[in-house]
């Protein structure tokens, strides 16, 4: 970098609001800082680190089922989730050929069975634990679900 | 080889078998409870399954949501770690019979060392010294009064289906017999569920000294030095050590030879390790853990088989990588136990990590979960980490401990690393010359 | 970089509201500030972690000498500390006999010496940078001083 | 031995002295800069004195400060570290000149080694091969043509006081050589205020393969086996490894004897490391550095000798702890510089830390004087650590390499990490044959 070009720096940042600039270039590096607007001072505060914890090393490409790990009381106004009680396979009906416990819109009695999970082949009747409106359903049939996983949206009636 | 092996278990030891696993070209997947979610071995795998809330019945223990892990994961292998499911033959039973891997034993060997009586019993035909004692349970007042007579006081009275130091009651007379007899038996039945008991020489002032084996499936097995686990508190090992100072190279060939003879005969397979008490140059066979040990680095430190690497490579039906003639012990290892406790009253000292920075340099090794910015939680024990060293000598070993303990920072909690400080300084401990009871004795001086 | 440069650097700032100026070139790191608009001073606040440094984990019986580091910019109202521009050692004197180059309470002129610092062999004697009286001798005399350690507290005149 | 120990210098080799220190018991003293106030080296020392202000030439680089401070606190030897006033005979005189030991070659030594002329005779008389080139200086236009022809082309134009590729010119062909040669003198002139230059016969795609030994003052002298350094950019060591993939046992055995009487027969003493060009099955010597190296590491993994404690015990008179018949190398170790750099730029990246988390577990070392909270100051050299592993063999050095390099978490900055975990999965790489210009070609294909 040269004198001359650093003197045109200067003064291409007259008139303008900025008040620091930095440029680096083939090794050099120049940082020029400004006090503007008649003696208020430009405080050059290096924020600090947050103590964090390490982010994930690795970022793999996980296997789709256990990327996610369980949701965090996520906000969803009037709903309520359901969550899977413990890990298997999430299946809406009891069989291929059978209907669905419930479909989207469906009202459910506290205590209706609405999935089953399968875990070392044993299926698990999955009840409601409230009753109300089903809002949606989270997972596709037959996917993998981990403990505390949510599966439904519910309405509260 | 596989290709994906799922860790049943959490801490230090589920991030050492990812490690493994790792350096194998192996996929992890780890289990964890919602208590464990942040945990660096959830962190680095490359799948990971929340398996439960943070009591390990409901989720390190729970073998039936392992298992939907396991499914929903496509694994091949489980990795059982120590503690937990590690040596529960029923769990190794359904891996086994869902088609999958157990890294371990087969189940029945688990079971036969599992029981006290079988497995000394085995150990008695394989020539493996054990403490005199009664021959199996001990059924009645008048039959423990004659095992008792015939073996010499003192003995030692304890659970067939025990550890821990629970349901042992020792006794150093006739007169007190009876009375600890009946004790032991119903304390085994409130811990075990059974209150089947068995009679046994005690030994006064002995080491523990421990042979680390490993077998493959085609019938090989190898020895690969003792452990020197002497130093304990409360039946809990505190600080460990290969060779240990006080086994002559012939104690070494020829109780390791028992014991790989002793695993060639009842078909075990995988990495094992043979617990005696030492007393004198008289060695008295305890007990055969049928898991990975916690203080495993320092074995592998001196001898230069990666233990659990090996683990992996035999449950897949490989032979072993190394024979014999090939195992070689160079220099001394240490290993302290880092655990999250004052270290003065050890009560655990559970939080937040707030500065975090292990030792770094020649001869350390760091086998730890935690990092700066980890919340350690009350539900699971208090061992956070191993500080582990290798010297040429036990003198190099020691100075390098010391250098390294200085050296380990860690903020925001109380560890028993001032207590490790302070018992590397110690003349008796420097000296080698240290029976089981040198920590207790230690702990009340100051 | 050269002196040429720098002082052409200098210069070109004149006249301008630039506060601040850093130039890094072949290893070599430049950095100008300036308190512009009378008397009001540009803080550098460069705010560094206070939590995540590691506590001295070997608090050692250390050395006197080698215990403190440089004091960094105590606030002694109106007195300036004179800090040793060099390790060594401290002395008050020209030798045993003579006697002090200045006393408690005493007056000392810009360019006075005040004391010695020896650094291999060499008697490096150190000079007042303004004049003032003294109010404090802060090391003994044969002291052991580090670079930056604080010698006197002076009282501008 | 040494109660106290100065150390001349900063950074992770600081640290690296100091615990060598520590674990002979000896006290160490810290010199550094302000900049340096807060670093690692300087809290763990048993004392620290403050010798300047950041730049080097008024700290480091200031013998006077250093030697005040050796003289302020009673220090009876200085460990000059690498880089800064390592090779510097001036400074090795006045330290001996001051009633203190330096740690090192004598100072003659160090001044006939820096002298690429003297020391290629040197190295000519004890049979060590060596480049064909001039006899010494070339001092005039005719003489430089003479020289080329008689060595064949391409050769090389060097400065006599050089290094660090400043100074040389490749010259391909008659044509080119008296312009090529005038620009080189004045460019030995600017840089090394030395304009003499000579002449060698270029190797056009060489490996960059060089002998540890190590000399007591007692005549003794033996090697520790070659590194390999063929991995660089810009002249900059960027990974290393040992032994080499491409050297046979015999060429091992042959260069290290060649090395170790070479170093009897001028007198050395302490670390030294013998710098050849390999192409094909021929070694060509470059030069000796007189002191640790940044790479000493991955030769203390696989040889089990401490070479900084070695170093230190010779200095204070000590015979060697080894002899030759004792040097038996055990696997394989590959060390990555972890440089405060854009991993694709390579720009400098000073800074705050924000996160730091080394690897942990089995066969890895971590050298580094950072820590969590720790400002990277913008004048020194970027070097901010390094990662050392070591494994039973290559293969297995490169699966626990990668696997570190994966758990290796620093926040804040840019690191040269990436860079390396790209190296770890190239082909070429890990089949071993790769020549210094590898890097290069690496680094353009992206």
């Amino acid at each position: 970098m040269e004198l001359k070009e650093i003197r045109q720096l200067i003064k291409m940042l007259d008139g303008t609001d900025v008040s620091e600039i930095e440029l680096t270039r083939e090794g050099s590096t120049l940082r020029i800082a400004r006090s503007i607007g008649g003696g208020e001072v430009v405080p050059m505060v290096t924020q600090t680190m947050v103590p964090a914890a390490p982010a994930a090393p690795v970022v793999q490409a996980a296997a789709p089922v256990a990327a996610a790990a369980p949701e965090a009381n996520k906000d969803y106004g009037n709903l309520k989730p359901v969550v899977s009680p413990m890990v298997g396979t999430f299946y809406r009906a009891s069989s291929p050929e059978s209907p669905m416990f419930v479909q989207e819109g469906d009202m459910v009695k506290k205590g209706q069975v609405i999935c089953i999970i399968e875990a070392m082949k044993l299926m698990n009747e999955i009840e409601a634990e409230f009753a109300g409106k089903v809002v949606q359903a989270l997972k596709d049939n037959a996917s993998p679900v981990e403990y505390g996983e949510e599966l439904f949206l519910i309405e509260p009636a | 080889m596989f290709s994906k092996i799922l860790i049943a278990n959490r801490g230090e030891i589920a991030l050492r078998v990812h490690r493994a696993c790792r350096e194998l070209g192996i996929q992890t997947v780890a289990v964890h409870s919602t208590a464990d979610t942040d945990a660096m071995n959830v962190r680095l795998a490359d799948e990971s399954v929340c398996i439960g809330p943070p009591s390990p019945l409901e989720s390190y223990l729970n073998i039936t949501a392992i298992m939907a892990a396991a499914e929903i994961t496509d694994t091949e292998a489980v990795h059982p770690g120590y503690g937990f499911l590690a040596e529960n033959a029923e769990f190794a039973e359904i891996v086994k019979a869902s088609g999958l891997t157990f890294i371990g034993p087969e189940p029945e060997v688990i079971r036969l060392l599992g029981d006290k009586v079988r497995a000394r019993d085995a150990m008695i035909a394989s020539g493996i010294p054990v403490v005199p004692g009664s021959k199996g349970e001990v059924k009645s007042e008048s039959q423990a009064m004659k095992a008792a007579r015939e073996i010499g006081f003192p003995v030692i009275v304890k659970a067939v289906g025990g550890g821990g130091g629970k349901g042992m009651k020792v006794v150093h007379t006739e007169a007190s017999l009876i009375n600890s007899y009946n004790v032991a038996r119903s304390e085994a039945q409130q811990y075990f569920k059974n209150d089947a008991v068995y009679i046994e020489r005690y030994i006064d002032n002995p080491r523990h000294v421990e042979i680390q084996i490993m077998a493959d499936k085609h019938g090989n097995a190898i020895h690969l030095c003792e452990r020197d686990c002497s130093l304990q508190r409360r039946h809990q090992k505190v600080l460990e050590e290969a060779p240990s100072p006080m086994v002559t190279v012939e104690q070494r060939k020829e109780l390791g030879e028992l014991a790989a003879n002793a695993a060639r005969a009842i078909g075990y397979s995988g990495a094992g390790t043979f617990e005696f008490l030492m007393d004198g140059d008289q060695f008295y066979f305890m007990e055969v853990n049928t898991r990975i040990q916690v203080e495993h680095p320092v074995t592998e430190m001196i001898t230069g088989m990666d233990l659990v690497r090996e683990q992996i490579r035999v449950a897949a039906g490989k032979k072993l990588s190394m024979t014999q003639d090939d195992v070689k012990i160079n220099g001394h290892s240490i290993e302290c136990r880092i655990n999250a406790e004052d270290p003065e009253t050890f009560m655990p000292s559970p939080g937040l990590i707030t500065e975090y920075h292990p030792p770094g340099g020649s001869g350390i090794r760091v086998d730890s979960n935690v990092f700066n910015g980890y919340r350690i939680s009350p539900y699971y024990d208090s061992m956070i980490g191993k500080l582990i060293v290798h010297g040429k000598d036990r003198d190099e070993a020691i100075q390098r401990m010391k250098r390294a303990l200085d050296e380990y920072v860690i903020g925001g909690i109380s560890t028993t690393i001032p207590l490790h400080r302070r018992i590397l300084k110690d003349s008796t401990f420097v000296s080698g010359n240290y029976s089981m009871h040198f920590l207790e004795h230690f702990l009340k001086q100051v």
